[in-house]
């Protein structure tokens, strides 16, 4: 029932609320049933609203002339009392009504969001960190695990059960077009199904406030074919290329000899860093400190010009003071694809 | 005399100000503090120069709730806690109890940080950006009571090996325990 | 003189020389800080809440400026988590909660046809440390040291860990001191309302407005403790390092959101229900027609009480607790809106069968209805759990909020101030320029905050100091903070016609309005002792019920006294004594204050400002009568 | 101004009353009703964490039984004098009623003693975990309002022996009598949450 509902929707004048992170534009089963119930919700809410309205309006319309006699106290019973009782009682009726249909509708949908389908569903695990988020790739062969950082790949059509941690404050899990939020708290795991239908790129961002840079924490999620991300997913378990130009290799120098390296981690070199995101790709993501700026050398320069500057409050230090430093180290990290 | 009075006041409101909005303040700045570089002189044990034990930098850090608590962070980041425990000490000396062979100051202890210390404290100036240098030295003396107990925080989300920071009581000065660290 | 006589003149001026006598207060200084009357209390506290209400809606407007572009530089996040998390504050817990029973504080005694309110010196005591407590926390705010987590400040943001310094310390406590404040307000007006009643005025003959408010204190007096526990807590985590929000060491971060949220959502209802109580009050003076259906509406605003105690797990869908759980605070939560649904009927019928004056206060009202019922209808969309996980935290729920609480609140609240303000000041708000505030407050609430929903739902998370460009949320925004400006200017109509209207309005009377409840039996403003004699209610509307009005005398004519009746029938019972002026609550609040203050720096500060407290209430409670030994060298 | 027909006179009826029909009991009840909500709030914050930390109490040893029974049995003995007290007061008895007043000071001194020496055997922490906190909390929060009737009584009973009593102070003796009932009372359930809840659970 609320497939056709779904399918009904789009006749609302919603069509030009296509978007990355949006609610009215779904691209999974979870986002799609969401949808449903909110059209339901819609019509439901906007006939009752019509009704109150128009109501409102008559007893406007009615009183504009009879303006003047004694008040109505009680115990003199105005004609009007018993039909406006009964209408009254009607009233109540058609709310219960619709409640009722509205707590049913919306218990479906919970129950359909519960019950989905979990075969063969890929498990990723996202732990939130002040202003970032951590994107682990579960796989049965520990060899085959990887970890990448604010950016998440799905392959569509395969569900995907993700794991939401926190490694600091509360944060929220919200992919507006994949499905509604969870959140995700210190010492708690929190589950989250999506089934991705539709191949595209989408945005997702923090939904609980988590302090200073509550507002640059976002997150790039790519749905594409199974084949696309079997090979993306390939290339995140390898090791970036090694960096061959001067440049770069001096960049690596100051990336291992500097403070970077405490914090992050590239595989196959001597950074094993946790406390910050893994940078063993970073070249290769859509975007820069979260979702900050979109991903160029030149923005990555600026990003280590002055990481406060973009970001205030953000836990990165400001590492290569040096010109010539950060030159360097912008040629190496972005060798990092 | 009730001019006095308000003058009192006023003075005291203005001096309230200063001290709460200094311990307040959020620099949200990856600048490290601009300070003179000019040692004092005195050699310490195992090279490098003593600091002074004042330096007009650290002032923007100590007693500073933001950067102490900022300080808590970088402590665990970059690993402090893998000599020195939470502060109860391990492979490294304990940071708690208020005994410091390389003197107090938020200076000293930065440049105890910086610089490394004899028998195993390595030195991190090169690892560590130098406002987070700062940081981490308000901290470690927040954990011995040394800081303004009203810009110390209790405790951190972690389990529990040390009793609460901002309770912790500042000891007697004892400047050298071991013996003759600092050559004169 | 007996009973059912006619009077003369000439007595009522004899009665009213001498009550004025027994009566009297101290003028000039003395008075001001003495002052025990409750309408006295009760203007201080319109006026005060009133500037908490234009300061935070200056925040409100700096706000909006910040977001009218994207990736804007106007405001840092610092600043910006102090100016939402001050906004919210101030507007819950020192405009909101407290205007509502300010305004009951002056009404209540005079719709109960009392001489003063029960406990006039914990009346006085509560309004100082409200107003001492919201004194601090702008303090605070102006120096640095605001509020930065929100107005629901969540662990372990809010913890000992992640917002350092005092700034949380402030605002929890801050929430103590209006915690005090609004206690002391639901006692009274529990009592005041169960025992100080108009003889004759019976459960069923009670006025709409004072059954919303026995609703609110009730609820007042079993939602507060849950944020007192709540903060408390908190403050103890974060001054003495106790665990109860440490999940490391077992405690939990979602005890502070059960706590928070089981004060937190009757909070709503403890904001909305004296505006039922209002809203009934206009509409029926306005259609000059008794409301209809009274009993289905006082069992509504029971309902509404009682309901709203369910609801608080609908803000805590999304950390992930039991579905089946969930389920039942879905049903619970769209329950609620059939009590709302039928007052909302009830005065639309009564509308319909009056004969309405569509004066200010009524524009207000049906502003009220058209607003406040879009905003409950999305309360219904929220409680869904899989829309809620979509919307929750969004703009969607900002839009929705303001709906309910502007709508549902502060439309009725400004309906009320031109509906009373004849009665408190003796002379009327100016009509035209009430339209005129009416309309742009209307025109620009929606323009700022229909867009809001469209926000929501575009995927714009609230809470957030800046945006990214690009994600078609620009155009909302701005029409968002084009709406504010327009808000900003019915305020400033307000404003001035309120100043204006103070010294050159056109003069009151009694009863301007021709209502129909107690307080409009007396002068306007009314004199200290509110009533010559104590008038006696035969029906539901007692001044629609003849000309002459039934009173009784011999009450207070002596001394201070007051009327306590028997709790459903209103018999007449006992000849309450009533205190006098004194300046020892304000002393005991000031004292309170430093305690409060105190204990945000050093824990001792419970024990030891605890002594001065103790010495205040002493001096508070000191019986004002000879001392025995007095009495006995009198006799010699 | 309205005109006025009197009905009936006022002047007679008596200027106070014990129990539901006086005012004040009423502002007592509201009070004891939002420290009762705080309590009950407090308890279920107890649950909370009873499901969070496992074994509870977790490594410590139970607050020690000796001074809680002791307590326990002092308070809920305190009611005998209480109860006397109480109808001394309703009947308008002067100096009965004021050694009462004293028997219920020293009560509440004796008790205030007795919870310190608790204090010494609860065998945690505030700070050392959940359990310690809550512990704490509850102690504390029963403390005060036993520290807030002794204040309360020791007030009543000074008035009383430099003001002549009237109706009102005897209602006054009877609320605080009321109020004291409802620490006795209160401490029941905590007491079983400190005591018993670490032992049984």
């Amino acid at each position: 029932m609320i497939r056709r509902i779904t399918r009904l929707a789009p006749c609302l004048a919603l069509a030009g609320c296509a978007g990355v992170q949006s609610a009215l534009d779904p691209a999974s089963d979870q986002a799609s049933s969401v949808f449903g119930i909110w059209s339901l919700m819609l019509w439901i809410c906007g006939v009752m609203y019509a009704l109150v309205l128009a109501f409102l309006a008559a007893a406007i319309w009615k009183a504009r002339h009879r303006l003047s006699g004694p008040p109505i106290a009680e115990g003199q019973k105005s004609p009007a009392d018993r039909p406006l009782t009964r209408v009254l009682t009607g009233w109540v009726g058609l709310t219960v009504v619709g409640l009722l249909v509205l707590t049913f509708g919306s218990f479906l949908v919970d129950r359909q969001l519960a019950l989905a389908d979990q075969k063969n569903a890929q498990t990723i695990k996202i732990t939130a960190n002040q202003w970032w988020w951590k994107v682990e790739y579960d796989d049965p062969v520990p060899g085959r695990r990887f970890v990448t950082a604010n950016e998440l790949h799905l392959p569509v059509d395969r569900p995907a059960r993700i794991e939401l941690e926190a490694g600091d404050v509360i944060h929220s899990f919200w992919v507006p077009n994949l499905g509604g939020k969870q959140d995700l708290i210190p010492g708690r795991t929190n589950r989250l199904l999506v089934t991705p239908r539709r191949v595209g790129l989408f945005r997702g961002q923090c939904a609980e406030f988590c302090g200073l840079q509550h507002a640059w924490m976002a997150l790039d999620v790519t749905v594409e074919p199974q084949t696309a991300f079997a090979a993306w997913a390939e290339a995140q378990r390898r090791a970036p290329a090694p960096p061959s130009t001067p440049e770069a290799l001096r960049g690596r120098d100051v990336f291992i000899g500097a403070a970077c390296n405490s914090c992050h981690q590239v595989t196959g070199q001597p950074a094993q860093g946790q406390t910050g995101p893994d940078l063993t790709h970073m070249a290769s993501r859509p975007s820069l400190a979260a979702g900050a700026r979109p991903y160029s050398r030149q923005a990555l320069d600026e990003w280590l010009r002055d990481p406060q500057a973009l970001k205030p409050g953000n836990h990165m230090p400001l590492v290569a003071t040096r010109a010539d430093e950060r030159a360097a180290l912008v040629a190496y990290l972005d060798t990092l694809k | 005399m009730g001019i006095m009075a308000s003058r009192v006041l006023g003075l005291c409101a203005a001096l309230l100000c200063l001290t709460a909005c200094q311990r307040e303040t959020r620099a949200l700045t990856g600048e490290a503090p601009r300070r003179s570089e000019t040692p004092s002189g005195q050699q310490m044990a195992g090279g490098g120069l003593a600091p002074p034990p004042v330096d007009p930098a650290g002032a923007a850090f100590e007693g500073v709730a933001f950067e102490i608590s900022e300080g808590q962070r970088y402590y665990d980041w970059y690993n402090c806690y893998g000599c020195h425990a939470a502060g109860g000490g391990d492979i490294g000396p304990a940071l708690m109890d208020d005994e410091w062979r390389y003197g107090s100051s938020i200076a000293q202890i930065r440049a105890s940080i910086a610089d490394g210390r004899p028998n195993g404290m390595p030195a991190f100036r090169d690892k560590i950006p130098d406002r987070q240098l700062w940081q981490i030295a308000a901290y470690v003396r927040s954990m011995s009571g040394r800081a303004d107990k009203l810009a110390a925080s209790s405790r951190t989300d972690d389990m529990r090996t040390t009793p609460p920071t901002n309770q912790a009581r500042p000891g007697p000065e004892q400047s050298d325990t071991s013996g003759g660290e600092v050559r004169r | 003189m007996t009973a059912g006589q006619d009077l003369e003149p000439l007595e009522d001026e004899a009665l009213r020389e001498r009550l004025e006598r027994v009566w009297a207060h101290p003028t000039g200084w003395r008075g001001v800080l003495t002052a025990v009357d409750h309408k006295v209390i009760a203007r201080r506290y319109i006026a005060t809440a009133f500037v908490f209400f234009f300061l935070a809606g200056v925040l409100a407007l700096l706000m909006r400026a910040q977001l009218a572009r994207p990736e804007s530089h106007l405001i840092g996040p610092d600043r910006y988590n102090q100016l939402f998390s001050m906004h919210g504050t101030t507007m819950m817990f020192l405009f909101a909660v407290p205007v509502m029973e300010a305004i009951a504080v002056y009404l209540v005694p005079l719709m109960c046809g009392a001489r003063n309110i029960c406990f006039p010196r914990l009346n006085a005591y509560g309004y100082w440390v409200y107003l001492f407590g919201g004194i601090m926390i702008w303090i605070a705010f102006a120096m640095n040291v605001g509020p930065e987590t929100g107005w629901f400040s969540y662990v372990p943001l809010a913890g000992p860990e992640f917002s350092p310094g005092k700034r949380t310390d402030f605002w929890a406590q801050m929430v103590t001191f209006t915690e005090v404040a609004a206690l002391a307000v639901a006692v009274q007006l529990v009592a005041q309302i169960l025992k100080q009643r108009a003889p004759g005025m019976t459960l069923s003959r009670m006025p709409l407005f004072l059954w919303s408010m026995l609703v609110t204190a009730f609820m007042v007096i079993f939602a507060m403790p849950a944020v007192m526990v709540a903060t408390t807590f908190l403050i103890t985590d974060r001054l003495v390092g106790t665990q109860f929000y440490n999940p490391a060491e077992g405690g939990d971060p979602l005890l502070w959101q059960h706590l928070f949220w089981f004060f937190g959502h009757p909070e709503v209802y403890i904001i909305f229900i004296p505006a039922l109580g209002m809203v009934s009050q206009i509409v029926a003076a306005f259609s000059r027609r008794t409301i209809l259906a009274y009993p289905a509406m006082v069992l509504a605003l029971l309902a509404n009480g009682f309901l709203a105690f369910g609801l608080w797990v609908h803000h805590m869908f999304a950390t992930g607790l039991p579905r089946l759980g969930d389920s039942f605070y879905t049903s619970a939560s769209m329950m609620i809106a059939i009590p709302s649904g039928l007052q909302i009927f009830a005065w639309i019928a009564t509308i319909w069968d009056g004969k309405p004056r569509f004066k200010t206060p009524l524009l207000f009202v049906i502003g009220f209805i058209v607003i406040f019922v879009l905003g409950g209808l999305t309360g219904v969309m929220l409680a869904s759990v899989p829309l809620d996980l979509q919307v929750h935290d969004t703009y969607f729920v900002v839009a929705h909020f303001h709906y309910v609480l502007i709508g549902g609140a502060v439309f009725p609240l400004f309906g009320a101030i031109y509906y009373w303000f004849p009665k408190i000041t003796g002379r009327l708000l100016d009509e035209r320029a009430g339209v005129w505030n009416f309309w742009t407050f209307f025109v620009g609430f929606n323009v700022a905050f229909f867009p809001m929903h469209i926000l929501g739902l575009l995927g714009m998370p609230r809470r957030v100091y800046t945006y990214k460009a690009g994600l078609g949320w620009e155009v909302w925004n701005l029409i968002s903070s084009l709406g504010a400006v327009l808000i900003a200017v019915s305020m400033l109509i307000f404003i001035i016609n309120v100043l204006v209207s103070l010294r050159r309005g056109k003069v009151a009377g009694d009863n301007p309005w021709e209502a129909s409840s107690l307080e409009w039996a007396t002068s306007s403003p009314p004199p200290i002792y509110n009533f010559l004699r104590i008038p006696v209610v035969t029906g539901r509307e007692p001044l629609w019920e003849g000309d002459k009005l039934p009173v009784m005398s011999g009450l207070g004519e002596t001394e201070r006294e007051s009327l306590c009746v028997s709790i459903v029938e209103a018999e007449p019972d006992i000849r309450q004594k009533s205190a006098p002026p004194t300046v020892w609550p304000l002393l005991a609040a000031i004292a309170t204050t430093v305690l409060f203050i105190g204990s945000i720096f050093h824990e001792w500060a419970v024990v030891w400002g605890a002594i001065p407290v103790a010495i205040t209430l002493c001096g508070w409670f000191w019986p004002g009568r000879p001392t025995r030994k007095a009495l006995k060298e009198r006799s010699a | 101004m309205i005109r006025q027909r009197i009905v009936g006179d006022l002047s007679h009826l008596p200027d106070h009353a014990f129990g539901p029909r006086s005012l004040m009991w009423w502002g007592i009840l509201g009070f004891m009703l939002i420290e009762g909500a705080g309590f009950l709030l407090a308890g279920g914050a107890y649950f909370f964490l009873v499901g969070h930390v496992q074994p509870w109490p977790p490594g410590q040893t139970p607050p020690t039984l000796t001074w809680g029974i002791v307590f326990t049995v002092v308070i809920l003995l305190s009611e005998i004098p209480n109860a006397w007290t109480n109808n001394q007061a309703r009947h308008y008895r002067d100096w009965p009623t004021r050694i009462g007043l004293i028997l219920m000071s020293l009560a509440g001194a004796i008790l205030l003693a007795i919870r310190f020496l608790e204090f010494q055997a609860l065998n945690t922490r505030w700070d050392a975990d959940p359990y310690g906190s809550i512990i704490w909390a509850l102690m504390i929060l029963h403390t005060v309002h036993v520290v807030t009737d002794l204040g309360d009584t020791l007030y009543i009973t000074i008035v009383s022996f430099i003001w002549p009593f009237d109706g009102g102070e005897y209602s006054g003796v009877v609320d605080n009598c009321v109020y004291w009932r409802f620490v006795i009372l209160t401490w029941l359930p905590i007491g079983a949450l400190v005591y018993l809840g670490p032992r049984l659970l």
